[in-house]
């Protein structure tokens, strides 16, 4: 067991443990803080993975970006620390149902796996600037996509943000 | 020499599950958004351990793609759960369905 | 099958006309109204000319399929446009010559939205036409459901009586019938293994199980006799009649209901000889009661569309009745009824629309003594009535003739029944005519003017169709004969 | 022989020229000549008369036929079936065309003067053309579709005829009630028809009679009383028979058109016509002889206790019909065809002369009549008397010729029984057509109305009426005398062996009947302060039974509303609204109700489809790893 693995393994249990602190926790603002955390070592692994471009996006996008997005709107709203009353039964018993049925999916899928998937991976690194030329020589359509699919949804945001909560619900609207 | 490509893949998958749970089982749509990109991010890491499994980068322009579309994702998700919450008061999403609200 | 080339593709020129008159009526301006009628009246009357043409040069002796034209229309699909009639559909194309024109006339003094009105009059002509001519599966199927679209329309907008109900009954009961007939057509295609629609060549080349055959014939029966009001579909057709427009109705009762006995025909009975043989006991029941009880039913009706309605649905079973017999007189009849009767409702729907359009009235308890006033225009209804009898010397006796003596020959028990179903008729479309045309006359109704001669026209025209061919039969069958006899020489 | 066939030609033209030239009457007056009553009746006169020349050419010219001469065209064919159109001339028919346009002739010009003034003149010519027409056509049928077609055509000029005066309601249901009845046995004659065609595969009446259809005997029965259906219905014999007192609210001219040698001898005509078939079959000629005797009797009945003179007339146009079919039924062509001839011209008489009495008095109640002074109308009263002498079967005039030839013929059955109602029949005729002489000629009231000018609104156009009604009575006067050659004239139709004159105890026993009916009748009506009440009328039931018609008009007006009107028709139409569309909007109720379900499946929380499209997504992908 080289020490890339005993890093994986940590950063593995770490990513589990704090999503699932995360997801159950009652606390909206530290439910994301856990999931920042746990964002940072899935920052970490993407490292480890030879994925240093990736790494750095993460940590910048996921746990700076859109966590602090959330956070802002937690904040926001302020919404009572308490959920409203929780499922029915068969709620919880339809997803412990699908909780196995993605198990055994899964485990069909491991069975199913190709040759070589047992033997530990070969490290190898893809350079940011090697990573950059190859996007934009082979994705460059899908690279300006994904920008305008961005602006649209800065537009979209920014159209929502600014529309008067209380006149859009009614029919018409003021446009 | 790191870890065979099961092990990711097996973390990815208990990430994902731990997403998907969160979005069925929690009453808020916060956390619902929240447990999305727990599952998004689950993909990601998948792709690119497969991306290193098979010594391809093409994994990791997938992975960059999903960030991407995270991005633009949780910022209209978020904006609309802002203009529902100052509609309903709620962030109930039984309550979005305003009929079965009112049931109660 | 024998096909006979056109030299002249008189066929399409009559669809050609039709969209033409489509077309300029869509482009000219919702405001002139009598432009529009002009012009769905040039094109009525041409058509009505090809038609009268297709049948005079219907060359009876040769027999088969004629004036055919054949262009490859999707190769890959196995679809071409093929066109061409025989002596079952050269008669339906006249009767729908006729009845478009007159229709048209018919509706002269509409002045509701008529632009529109006429544009879906003649798509729905269009439809009927080329339903009659196609000789593609896929053509045949997609014209029938061209002539059946514009109905809702026309009955929702310009309707009367309980016109919601009526359209949506009628639409949704005939797509029902669609929805058997497409499969049916596609499951045939698919059994044949050629990978062509042409119906030429499935009913030369093509060799179905007798298994294909009752199946895809149940599914033509069951589907094309929901639109030719086989009991017990039949419902929607009284209801369709009182609640369209003049025109509507005649076009309705008068052509519709006949492409589905025509449907059953072309489609099931050329391709599926077999299963005809094998259905042909229920369809001869099913067409038995329903010549009795639509009389019946027609019996308690308080409305004269109602009342000519159930006619329909009786005087359709006497088609039905002709084709379940399986003998050249048999089919002779059926084709001769479904021309006869469609002149006859035509006329029968547009003398009752001009009472209707100066009365308001259709209750006929409240009118009477309508001959007295409108001596011209009670003798078309009262024409209409005796033919509906199965009076001599009026066309659809000799089709009743027909159809009756190849029932006793087949079946004697319904033939019987059949028979005695005509004493019904009588008594009570007789009722009907007396309520409303004798009697002393309601002084509401004692200044209405009769039918101008303008108006009288296409009633005229019908009229004389009717005594034409009642008077000297033998034109007629003369063409329908070229086709009977092959079909039924042809049979297992 | 070329010279001969010529002439047959030439025959054969004048026949379609005589069935034709009526029928284009009808034609002409119905589009140009609606608004020009004159023209109208010139043109219809026109056309009957150009008939009776031809019918009276032809009856001079083929006096000595040896075979019937035909015309036949094919008017269509379908497969094996071929049904054509054609004249037929023979003994019989020559006789009944002659008889048909004489009668035709004569009603239009006496209609002349009866509907004079009259707003629907024109149409009413139209019709009249159109009866004609269609009524030649018939006699001079020589296949049974053709009769059929035009028996049919008979019966629609009846409907329109009998309900000439539309505005009336009563004269709209006559003519409804008489086209619907005949129709029912219409109904019968073309089930009848087509059996024949079906099994025997032929049409011509002559190949039917002389058994070249090849048909067995069972189907010769079941075929003769199918068809004795629509003898029934046209001729209204028991128990079709009400229509036709009814029918007596056309115009007078009419009933006497259509009551004595048309329309109702229709039915005696084809039973004539195709005697010799239906000779073939014993049951049947029972069965219709049955008929007959029973309408005979029962309409006399009626007769007795009508105060309407034309409703009397009428009861005994049935009563006289009856007669001949049971003289035909018993096997004596000669006496029932020669009955049919005789009744024409006395039925025709005797209907006319009621028709200038009603003209005169406006009414139709024979007491009315009767107080008004009748009896100073000379040339109807004579006439009239002539013709009830002729009903009753009084030497010398026509009917007694053909009364005792009938009476012979039923002597001749091995049942006596059948001898006893045909004499009872003779005793009622006479007794009720004396009762009506007598209560018109002496009216209770004698002295009061002496006073009123008896030629009261006789201004009319009283020739145009009264030279019909006198050459009329001569033709009865003459009629009797010309039994013998009228007998050698149709000898050559059908096998005439029957017995003209009956034993020598029959004429006068048959007259002695008569006379002891009329004195009968005097004694109730004619004689002076008679109570002018009848033997009948005394028990009230049984008046009450022949004035209602042996409830046979309820009998039919029961099964009509009950049994077809509020029985099965409302069941049908039940059966429409409720059963059949119940079902469909019951389906197309399901369908909105699964459409509901399915829409409320929709509606749960956002979560729960969540999870079911998880679900679904691994499900498959755990159906496609396991069996991909």
């Amino acid at each position: 067991m080289s020490v890339y693995s005993i890093f994986f393994y940590l950063i593995a249990a770490l990513m589990i443990l704090s999503t699932a602190l995360a997801v159950t926790r009652k606390n909206m603002v530290h439910a994301v803080l856990f999931l920042v955390i746990s964002f940072l070592a899935s920052a970490l692994l993407f490292f480890l993975l030879g994925a240093p471009l990736l790494g750095i996006l993460e940590v910048v996008i996921y746990a700076g970006a859109i966590m602090v997005l959330f956070l802002f709107v937690v904040m926001m709203i302020r919404i009572r620390a308490t959920e409203g009353s929780g499922f029915l039964l068969w709620h919880y018993l339809g997803a412990g149902g699908l909780s196995a049925l993605y198990v055994a999916a899964c485990l069909l899928l491991v069975r199913h796996s190709g040759p070589g998937t047992g033997a530990p991976m070969p490290a190898a690194v893809a350079a940011p600037a090697d990573f950059g030329l190859y996007l934009f020589e082979r994705h460059w359509l899908g690279i300006e996509i994904v920008s305008l699919l961005l602006l649209v949804a800065l537009i979209g945001v920014l159209h929502l943000g600014l529309s008067p909560a209380g006149q859009r619900s009614g029919k018409g609207g003021p446009y | 020499m790191i870890v065979p490509y099961t092990h990711v893949i097996l973390l990815a998958s208990l990430l994902f599950l731990t997403g998907m749970i969160c979005t069925v089982l929690r009453r808020n749509l916060i956390m619902l958004l929240l447990g999305l990109e727990i599952m998004l991010n689950a993909a990601a890491v998948a792709f690119v351990g497969a991306g290193l499994h098979l010594q391809q980068i093409e994994g990791q322009a997938a992975a960059l793609f999903i960030l991407a579309v995270a991005a633009a994702e949780v910022a209209v998700g978020l904006a609309l759960i802002v203009c529902i919450y100052r509609q309903t008061g709620t962030l109930d999403p039984e309550c979005i369905e305003s009929d079965v609200c009112e049931l109660e | 099958m024998q096909l006979h080339s056109a030299q002249f593709p008189v066929l399409s020129l009559i669809l050609l006309v039709c969209l033409a008159g489509l077309a300029a009526v869509v482009l000219l301006p919702a405001e002139k109204k009598q432009a529009v009628k002009y012009v769905s009246t040039v094109c009525s009357a041409v058509t009505l000319g090809l038609s009268v043409y297709v049948f005079v040069a219907y060359d009876r002796a040769l027999g088969g399929m004629q004036f055919v034209e054949h262009l490859q229309w999707a190769p890959s699909l196995g679809v071409s446009y093929i066109n061409g009639v025989d002596g079952f559909s050269v008669p339906l194309l006249l009767l729908t010559g006729i009845v478009f024109f007159t229709g048209v006339l018919t509706m002269w003094e509409h002045d509701l939205r008529v632009k529109e009105f006429f544009a879906m009059f003649i798509l729905l002509v269009t439809g009927v036409f080329g339903m009659f001519m196609a000789l593609d599966l896929f053509f045949l199927f997609v014209w029938y459901d061209v002539s059946l679209f514009p109905m809702y329309l026309l009955i929702v907008i310009w309707g009367s009586t309980n016109r919601e109900y009526g359209a949506l009954k009628l639409t949704l009961f005939l797509l029902a019938g669609s929805a058997l007939i497409l499969p049916g057509i596609v499951y045939l295609v698919a059994e044949s293994g050629m990978g062509t629609f042409s119906l030429p060549a499935l009913v030369n080349n093509a060799d179905f199980s007798p298994f294909a055959q009752k199946l895809a014939f149940f599914l033509f029966y069951v589907g094309f006799g929901i639109l030719a009001g086989v009991w017990p579909f039949h419902t929607w057709s009284p209801a369709g009649h009182v609640a369209a427009p003049t025109a509507v109705s005649m076009l309705h009762a008068g052509v519709l209901m006949k492409i589905g006995a025509f449907g059953i025909l072309r489609v099931g009975m050329f391709l599926c000889p077999e299963g005809w043989a094998f259905w042909a006991p229920v369809m001869a029941l099913l067409a038995t009661i329903g010549i009795v009880y639509g009389a019946l039913a027609g019996l308690r009706q308080t409305d004269l569309k109602f009342v000519i309605g159930y006619s329909s649905v009786s005087h359709m079973g006497v088609v039905g009745l002709g084709l379940a017999a399986m003998t050249v007189d048999g089919v002779n009849g059926a084709v001769f009824q479904m021309f006869a009767h469609g002149v006859m409702t035509a006329l029968f729907f547009s003398a009752v629309g001009y009472i209707y359009d100066k009365t308001h009235e259709r209750k006929f308890a409240n009118l009477g003594g309508l001959s007295h006033v409108m001596p011209v225009a009670g003798g078309y209804f009262i024409l209409a009535a005796l033919t509906g009898i199965g009076v001599p010397c009026l066309a659809s006796f000799w089709a009743e003739l027909l159809v009756l003596l190849a029932a006793f020959d087949v079946y004697p028990v319904y033939g019987a029944v059949a028979v005695s179903a005509l004493a019904i008729n009588a008594l009570f479309i007789l009722r009907v005519v007396e309520k409303t045309c004798f009697g002393p006359v309601n002084p509401k109704w004692e200044h209405l003017p009769d039918v101008s001669f303008g108006l009288g026209m296409p009633r005229l025209v019908l009229a004389g169709v009717i005594v034409i061919f009642g008077i000297m039969p033998f034109l007629m069958y003369e063409t329908i004969q070229s086709a009977s006899m092959l079909l039924i020489s042809g049979l297992p | 022989m070329p010279g001969a066939s010529v002439i047959s030609e030439t025959w054969l033209w004048a026949g379609w020229a005589a069935a034709a030239a009526p029928f284009a009457a009808f034609v002409l007056i119905l589009f140009l000549l609606r608004r020009r009553p004159g023209a109208a009746a010139a043109v219809s006169l026109a056309a009957v008369a150009t008939s009776m020349v031809f019918a009276l050419c032809l009856l001079v010219c083929c006096v000595d036929m040896e075979t019937p001469l035909r015309s036949v065209v094919t008017w269509m064919i379908s497969g094996d079936t071929v049904i054509s159109a054609g004249v037929h001339l023979d003994g019989l028919s020559l006789l009944m065309l002659a008889v048909v346009c004489g009668i035709c002739l004569l009603v239009q010009v006496y209609s002349l003067g009866y509907m004079a003034g009259d707003p629907g003149f024109a149409r009413y010519y139209a019709f009249m053309s159109l009866f004609a027409g269609a009524m030649i056509f018939l006699v001079l049928a020589p296949g049974l579709v053709q009769l059929y077609i035009f028996w049919e055509l008979v019966g629609l000029s009846s409907y329109l005829l009998i309900g000439f005066w539309f505005e009336k309601f009563s004269a709209s249901r006559a003519g409804k009630k008489a086209f619907v009845m005949t129709r029912l046995g219409d109904v019968a004659f073309l089930a009848g028809l087509l059996l024949l065609l079906v099994r025997g595969g032929v049409m011509d009446i002559a190949a039917l009679s002389n058994g070249a259809a090849g048909l067995s005997s069972g189907m010769i029965t079941v075929s003769a009383v199918l068809i004795f259906g629509g003898v029934i219905g046209k001729s209204a014999q028991f128990p079709l028979m009400t229509w036709l007192p009814d029918a007596m609210e056309g115009p007078t001219p009419v009933s006497a058109l259509l009551h004595s040698a048309t329309m109702v001898a229709a039915g005696v005509f084809l039973i004539a016509r195709m005697f010799p078939f239906f000779s073939q079959s014993d049951a049947a000629m029972t069965f219709l002889l049955a008929v007959g005797t029973v309408s005979m009797l029962m309409s006399a009945t009626m007769a007795m206790v009508s105060r309407d003179i034309k409703q009397v007339w009428a009861y005994s146009t049935i009563s006289q019909l009856g007669f001949m079919l049971m003289a035909l039924a018993a096997g004596g062509y000669f006496a029932g065809v020669f009955h049919l001839f005789t009744h024409a011209g006395f039925k025709a008489l005797l209907f006319l002369c009621a028709g200038m009495l009603i003209h005169a008095f406006h009414s139709n109640d024979m007491f009315v009549i009767g107080q008004g002074g009748a009896r100073g109308l000379k040339i109807p009263m004579l006439c009239m008397a002539v013709g009830a002498a002729a009903l009753s079967g009084i030497w010398p005039f026509s009917g007694f010729a053909s009364k005792e030839a009938v009476l012979a013929t039923l002597v001749s059955l091995e049942n006596p029984a059948w001898l006893i109602a045909g004499l009872a029949g003779v005793f009622l005729t006479a007794y009720y057509t004396f009762r009506l002489v007598f209560i018109i000629v002496f009216p209770a009231g004698r002295g009061q109305t002496r006073a009123e000018d008896p030629a009261r609104g006789v201004a009319y156009a009283y020739g145009a009426m009264a030279w019909p009604v006198i050459l009329l009575a001569f033709a009865t006067l003459v009629l009797g005398f010309l039994a013998a050659p009228i007998r050698h004239w149709l000898a050559a139709g059908a096998g005439a062996h029957e017995a003209v004159h009956g034993p020598a105890w029959l004429a006068p026993l048959s007259l002695g009947l008569v006379f002891a009916a009329i004195a009968v009748a005097w004694v109730e009506f004619g004689r002076k302060n008679a109570s002018q009440t009848g033997f009948v009328e005394r028990v009230r039931v049984v008046a009450e039974l022949f004035a209602r018609r042996w409830y046979l008009d309820d009998i039919w007006g029961w099964a009509v509303s009950r049994l077809l009107d509020r029985g099965a028709a409302e069941a049908c139409r039940q059966a429409d609204n409720r059963v059949i569309d119940g079902f469909v909007h019951s389906l197309a109720g399901a369908a909105v109700a699964s459409g509901r379900v399915l829409a409320r499946g929709h509606r749960v929380m956002i979560q729960a489809r969540l999870m079911i499209m998880f679900a679904v997504v691994f499900g498959l992908t755990c159906i496609m790893l396991i069996w991909g």
